[in-house]
């Protein structure tokens, strides 16, 4: 089974080589089989794998392959080697399993376009590099893979290039991740030069025998970790790349910039959760970020019109909940909700897609209105995708995880009120976009004529993400009512049990209260834009100023381009020519000037000469006379 | 004193090279100053009762012969293309 | 010191005094003669007397005989007399003249510095002159065969008559002033003809 | 031996190219060809039978010593160890990729301008293995002489001034480490009783007191960190760069940068260990200055030739930084880069020749929305992009992540700012895609057409040899380790 696990990542990177280097060649029917197949057969080796993970766990609870020796130098030795233990299988699931729907999707999707192959290419190459990520044994490897997935993140966001808004996006979405994996880098370096190892399994063995609890350098450690996983999680303060992310193709923002690539700094904080725990301030800022996160991009959520940017404000939302489970400790909880969360993410991006498609490229929800009737499949798995983000009870998956994250945030130990209610506050909030997003794109009168009914390919993948996001939940129950906690049992073979603090209040009640939050939400967008799509709550005009606020994502682009990129920008403008070379430049002209003060003397006047040697000899002679 | 004369020989040499504008004078001037130096040569190895000096002024004799081979050849020249031999007017070199 | 120093270095300064005064060629020419006749009297009363012979034959003979023909050649007479009286203007002679007597003056003082002994004339002799010129100066000979060898080279070739030619560096914008150059110099040729 | 004839066939490869286009520029085009091919093949075909005793034998592989000038202790003194065969590999395949990339580019005297290209690949073949300081010295001019005149001559718009300043800039130099190798070697004539020599092993052993010393290294590494370039020396490059040929920017960036650092750590560190550990302080803060500064005049360019030439000066940085943390991780690092960087910046410069002679620019407004006349080449210069930023699985992330790997433990801080310099890179390279191939295509005139196969066989070869680098470095490392490994000793 060992050596099953370098497939998984090879016949992606198969599939992206043949498409790069003789894409262009070949008939589209073939690039889409390549494109796709490639990620289907990875699906299938990775249900392979974890089947047999599964039935037999193995030693040492995972399944490692080295592939060969990367370098070694000195006491540095890096192998390119490959490790798939719990809670990679997790990941390297919804990256297969969602990338192969994904891919299905886009076979269709993106018919029409030119480049296709590049497409695929891209794509191919971004699984490739996301497994990589997700199984490498050591730091370095996964570092490939970190950076694997930003340029194609970066390729993809792109893709459309012709269009320099996208250009934009791509460069901005690169640069801010960048930031992100610099510091991580950085924390390698550390981390290297306290332990003597960059191998994952090496780090969680020796760390804590190494490092006391809370000691500087752990800590340090471990927020330069946090701010990588920042930069790829778009968690405050650098979330700002991911909305604008959102000029890529559908496909792509349901596969990277929802379900996998974003939820990559998720998975490093996870790994490394050993570290983690061993750093108790860095922990509570992880749950601090998460909980601002949530709410900051909840409430941009609220006021955007482009139907993407709203689950994009939506995404870092849902990724604030996911750190904010890792930071109160509740690792299987954040797991979980990584899990639903990439289904229902991934379905709702792409029966995005194919209404946009549908209605012409149109990004506006108030330009589109009354799909219900015309598309129902479509609004049938949306509703199920938006019921599961608005975790309504019992019927979606998105319930189960979050209401999870709700209970711990208040019963871990690293929990408290304040964490709790915010989170309780993002919940109603995700409730009321949800419900307002639903009701102005699916209810009300049509604006916009439809174009195109989606392909029958196009429409399996969002059935099947639909089920997905119904029944993924049911895996893991609250442990007051079922008791069944498949997930959580599979997750704590890697991940340490969260911390409980005694003499809790029942569940119940929780789950009651998280319960009616939902519905207020729902009931409150219900009041607001059913019918009159918010006419009267749109043009108020104390409230245009904060909307405008919101709109913008809290103005953090505008502090940004003030702070850094025009200071940037100036510097680098004024000092293009090189003060340096100035400098250079000034002895030349000296010289030149020099010489034209002296070539007045060389004028050939012979007798003139001779009186310089002249007086010359008399200067000499008068020396040596006075002297 | 034999040195003294030498001084004034050259010193007399160096007027003429000075003062006058023509080229064959100018010639002439420093033929005066060559010599004055082969004497001072002379007068030293006669103090010294060595063959140095009449040796230095064998190769002073050599120097001054190719020199005005070679000035005289290039006065000619200097005739033929400026048709003066004014060295005022012969200022070539400035730009 | 002999009578004979005394009134061959008094020839010898007056008359190149009259050499650098004469404003005809041929007369600072025959001065020079006479100039170079009382050095080689000094050298045979400083007890020379090889460089004695040598200076009569090779000053007093043959570079003056060289020069006579440049004169000659370029028919130097008369004109360029009245030039050189035209350009000897005191304000032209004075200062470099002034210059030049201070250096004298300074010179002067340098040889009375030293310790003032008597000049003991001893004579010293041909053979020991060879043998020192082709003993340690061999090298030195050489090289002045060379530099004799490159003297008639070079004024060979610089002596043929040759049509005017300028460097290339000067000749940007030099063809004009040449041209102008050449058109006065064809007049002053047909007045030469019509004088003759 | 091997090492005359290598050294050898370039040399009379150039006269030949001379002589032959008299008549026929086709052939004298095959014979520049054929020689560098030649020459390429002799280092390889060594590696292959000689591999096993590489990696167990002792460091210096090979050796030649002959008389040259005894008098004054001058011997043609040839030797090669990991690091030399290293630059000797590199040095021949840009060579190989200069002749080609040139092959329709240079119309006029091609024999003269394939002359200096031999001449100049001969020059630092032979800075790479020159054994003796008085050799070194003779081809150190020897390649510096060829390649000013590929400059002045075949150069772009402002060819001469970018030609005097190169020149000035390295003679200087130049003049400089004359000096020390001088002092080098009467300090050592006297010390060793009269036996004077510029043999490099015989010089080791010289021991010098600390101002002395210092005053003397400062010679040699002025005259290398000139060619490297660091900071406030490194204003000749970006004009050479900018305007020499496409082969000769190929040269400069791939291979005369890295004399500088081969001379670092070939002769300042293992003759003046206590004296340039004294400056390594201040050598690495220079370093990250580099790194920083060229980066942010990377930025500011719109020549696409001038910007990647400040990306060279930014990379170079690494360099600094990695020879002066006096580490062997750093060192290894340090030798990659070289590596790698005369691979990845030579490509982009054979790129920005290939934009240049489609669209005769080289004003990166000029340009934009490439990629739809010539994905090929926008997939190419995709990698090479990211090569210049620093993405794994290509050489330079191995050579920079080792590089700040081994600096941090030395100076955390240096390292931190070094590693904000990637940020930077970022920065400055997406600017050359986003500038060239993305945005709208300019509709002046037919599309350009897309690589050629001489062009593909260039890039091919280059794209083959970064992501080789990047995916399996251990070659390389091994090559190096024992050199690098008695360096650190040394110290």
């Amino acid at each position: 089974m060992d050596q099953l696990l370098a497939y998984i990542p090879a016949f992606p990177l198969l599939g992206f080589l043949i498409l790069s280097l003789f894409g262009r060649n070949l008939p589209k029917q073939l690039i889409g089989v390549i494109g796709a197949g490639t990620v289907c057969i990875a699906a299938l080796i990775t249900i392979v794998v974890g089947i047999a993970f599964l039935q037999t766990t193995p030693e040492g609870g995972a399944f490692s392959q080295l592939l060969w020796s990367w370098f070694r130098v000195g006491n540095l030795s890096i192998d390119i080697s490959l490790r798939v233990d719990a809670l990679t299988l997790v990941f390297i699931f919804i990256i297969t399993f969602v990338g192969a729907l994904i891919h299905i999707y886009s076979a269709f999707f993106m018919w029409h376009d030119r480049d296709y192959a590049r497409f695929f290419a891209s794509m191919n190459l971004f699984v490739c590099a996301m497994l990589l990520l997700v199984m490498a044994d050591n730091l370095v490897l996964m570092y490939l893979g970190w950076e694997g997935v930003g340029l194609c993140s970066y390729l993809l966001i792109g893709f459309w290039y012709e269009v320099p808004s996208n250009c934009r996006a791509a460069n901005k979405a690169f640069l801010i991740t960048r930031i992100g994996d610099t510091a991580l880098l950085i924390g390698l370096f550390l981390l290297f030069q306290e332990l003597g190892t960059l191998n994952i399994p090496g780090i969680l063995q020796r760390a804590p025998d190494y490092f006391a609890s809370g000691s500087s350098n752990i800590e340090l450690i471990t927020i330069l970790l946090l701010v990588g996983g920042m930069g790829k999680s778009a968690q405050m303060p650098l979330q700002t790349w991911l909305p604008d992310a959102m000029a890529g193709p559908s496909p792509v923002s349901a596969l990277i910039h929802a379900a996998t690539m974003v939820t990559a700094g998720v998975y490093l904080i996870a790994r490394m959760h050993v570290l983690f725990q061993l750093s108790p301030v860095t922990m509570a800022i992880v749950a601090i970020i998460g909980a601002i996160t949530l709410l900051v991009a909840g409430c941009s959520a609220l006021v955007q019109t482009d139907i993407k940017r709203i689950l994009a404000y939506s995404t870092i939302s849902q990724i604030g909940y996911m750190f904010l489970a890792l930071g109160i400790g509740a690792w299987s909880a954040a797991i979980f909700h990584f899990f639903t969360h990439a289904f229902f993410k991934a379905l709702l991006f792409l029966a995005a897609g194919v209404v946009i498609e549908a209605l012409h490229h149109e990004h506006n929800i108030f330009m589109m209105g009354g799909l219900r009737k015309r598309m129902p499949v479509v609004f049938f798995t949306f509703l199920a995708g938006a019921a599961a983000l608005s975790a309504l009870p019992l019927v979606s998956a998105g319930f189960f995880s979050k209401d999870a994250i709700l209970w711990y945030s208040w019963s871990a130990a690293n929990g408290n009120s304040f964490l709790w209610l915010i989170a309780l506050a993002g919940a109603f909030i995700t409730a009321l976009y949800s419900t307002r997003l639903m009701l102005v794109v699916f209810w009300g009168e049509m604006k916009t004529p439809i174009h195109e009914q989606p392909a029958q390919g196009m429409v399996i993948p969002l059935i099947v993400l639909a089920f997905f996001s119904v029944a993924a939940g049911f895996i893991e129950w609250p442990h007051n009512m079922v008791h069944l906690t498949l997930f959580s049992d599979h997750v704590q073979k890697v991940l340490p049990e969260t911390v409980m603090k005694q003499g809790l209040p029942s569940e119940y009640l929780f789950q009651a209260i998280a319960a009616f939050m939902t519905f207020a939400g729902v009931y409150m967008g219900y009041m607001m834009y059913y019918g009159k799509p918010g006419v009267r709550w749109q043009q108020s005009p104390g409230l245009s100023a904060t909307r405008e606020f919101l709109f913008s994502g809290w103005k953090f682009d505008q502090l940004y381009q003030f702070l850094f990129v025009k200071p940037f920008v100036f510097i680098t403008r004024i000092n293009k020519s090189d003060v340096i070379d100035r400098m250079y430049n000034g002895i030349a002209q000296a010289s030149l000037r020099l010489n034209s003060w002296f070539s007045i003397s060389q004028n050939g006047s012979l007798r003139l000469y001779i009186v310089g040697v002249l007086a010359g000899i008399l200067f000499i002679i008068t020396l040596q006379l006075l002297l | 004193m034999v040195l003294l004369v030498a001084t004034v020989l050259f010193t007399l040499g160096l007027i003429g090279v000075l003062t006058r504008k023509n080229v064959v004078f100018m010639l002439i001037s420093v033929e005066i100053m060559l010599n004055a130096a082969g004497l001072a040569f002379v007068a030293a190895g006669s103090r010294w009762e060595q063959p140095d000096g009449q040796v230095m002024f064998l190769f002073i004799l050599a120097m001054a012969a190719a020199e005005v081979s070679v000035g005289l050849a290039l006065v000619l020249q200097i005739y033929h293309q400026h048709k003066t031999l004014d060295v005022e007017n012969l200022k070539e070199l400035k730009d | 010191m002999s009578t004979l120093f005394y009134i061959s270095s008094l020839v010898a300064i007056a008359s190149t005094i009259m050499v650098i005064t004469r404003y005809h060629p041929v007369h600072a020419l025959l001065f020079l003669a006479v100039s170079f006749l009382s050095v080689g009297m000094i050298f045979l009363s400083l007890g020379a007397p090889f460089v004695a012979a040598l200076e009569v034959i090779v000053y007093a003979g043959a570079i003056i005989v060289l020069f006579i023909f440049v004169v000659m050649m370029l028919n130097l007479g008369r004109e360029t007399a009245q030039q050189e009286k035209e350009w000897l203007k005191p304000k032209v002679w004075v200062v470099p003249s002034i210059l030049v007597l201070i250096l004298l003056a300074e010179m002067t003082i340098l040889l009375f510095q030293g310790p003032d002994q008597a000049m003991q004339v001893s004579v010293v002799d041909p053979r020991k002159v060879a043998l020192s010129l082709y003993g340690e100066y061999i090298i030195a000979v050489e090289l002045t065969g060379f530099l004799l060898m490159a003297g008639i080279v070079g004024a060979a070739h610089i002596g043929k008559h040759q049509r005017k030619e300028l460097h290339r560096f000067l000749q940007n914008g030099e063809e004009e002033k040449a041209r102008q150059l050449r058109e006065p110099e064809s007049v002053t040729n047909e007045q030469t003809v019509l004088h003759d | 031996m091997i090492l005359v004839w290598m050294i050898g066939i370039l040399l009379v490869g150039g006269i030949a190219c001379w002589l032959v286009a008299q008549r026929n520029t086709f052939v004298c085009r095959w014979i520049a060809l054929i020689a560098v091919i030649t020459a390429f093949l002799i280092p390889v075909g060594w590696y292959v039978q000689h591999q096993p005793v590489i990696v167990a034998g002792d460091n210096w592989l090979v050796h030649f010593q002959a008389d040259w000038i005894p008098a004054f202790g001058i011997s043609f003194h040839l030797a090669m160890d990991g690091l030399s065969f290293i630059m000797l590999l590199l040095t021949f395949l840009l060579g190989v990729l200069a002749v080609l990339c040139s092959w329709n580019e240079i119309r006029e005297k091609t024999g003269f301008y394939f002359f200096n290209l031999l001449w100049t690949l001969a020059g630092i073949a032979g800075v790479f293995v020159a054994m003796d300081l008085f050799l070194f010295y003779f081809f150190w001019e020897v390649m510096l002489v060829p390649m000013y005149f590929l400059i002045a001559i075949w150069g772009d718009f402002n060819r001469r001034y970018a030609a005097y300043k190169f020149f000035i800039f390295t003679q200087t130099g130049g003049l400089l480490m004359l000096l020390s190798i001088l002092a080098l070697y009467f300090i050592h004539g006297q010390q060793s009783g009269g036996n004077y020599t510029f043999d490099y092993f015989a010089l080791l052993n010289t021991t010098m007191v600390g101002a002395t010393a210092r005053w003397i290294m400062l010679g040699f590494l002025i005259a290398f960190v000139i060619k490297l370039p660091m900071v406030p020396l490194h204003n000749w490059l970006p004009d050479a760069h900018s305007e020499a040929p496409t082969a000769g920017s190929l040269i400069l960036a791939g291979l005369l940068l890295k004399t500088g650092a081969y001379g670092i750590i070939r002769f300042v560190l293992p003759l003046f260990p206590q004296a340039s550990f004294d400056v390594a302080w201040f050598a690495m803060l220079v370093g990250v200055v580099g790194i920083v500064y060229g980066a942010l005049l990377a930025f500011a360019q719109t020549d696409l030739k001038r910007l990647i030439a400040y990306t060279s000066v930014s990379h170079m940085g690494f360099v600094l930084l990695g020879v002066f943390a006096f580490r062997e991780i750093a060192l290894q690092g340090v030798v990659m880069q070289l590596l790698t960087h005369g691979v990845s910046t030579g490509a982009l410069f054979v790129l920005a020749g290939m934009l240049k002679e489609r669209l005769h620019t080289r004003d990166i407004n000029q340009m934009g929305g490439l990629w739809t006349a010539m994905p090929r080449m926008g997939g190419i210069a995709m990698v090479f992009v990211m090569a210049s930023l620093g993405l794994p699985f290509l050489g330079s992330f191995i050579a920079e992540f080792l590089i700040l790997m081994g600096a941090f433990p030395v100076s955390p801080v240096l390292t931190i700012i070094a590693s904000g310099g990637l940020v930077l890179s970022a920065l400055y390279s997406l600017r050359i895609v986003q500038k060239v191939f993305l945005g709208q295509a300019q509709t002046v005139g037919e599309p350009p057409r897309d690589l050629s196969a001489r062009e593909w066989v260039i890039m091919a070869s280059l794209t083959a040899a970064i992501i080789f680098l990047g995916l399996y470095p251990q070659p390389v490392l091994d090559m190096v380790r024992n050199v690098i490994g008695e360096m650190v000793v040394r110290r």
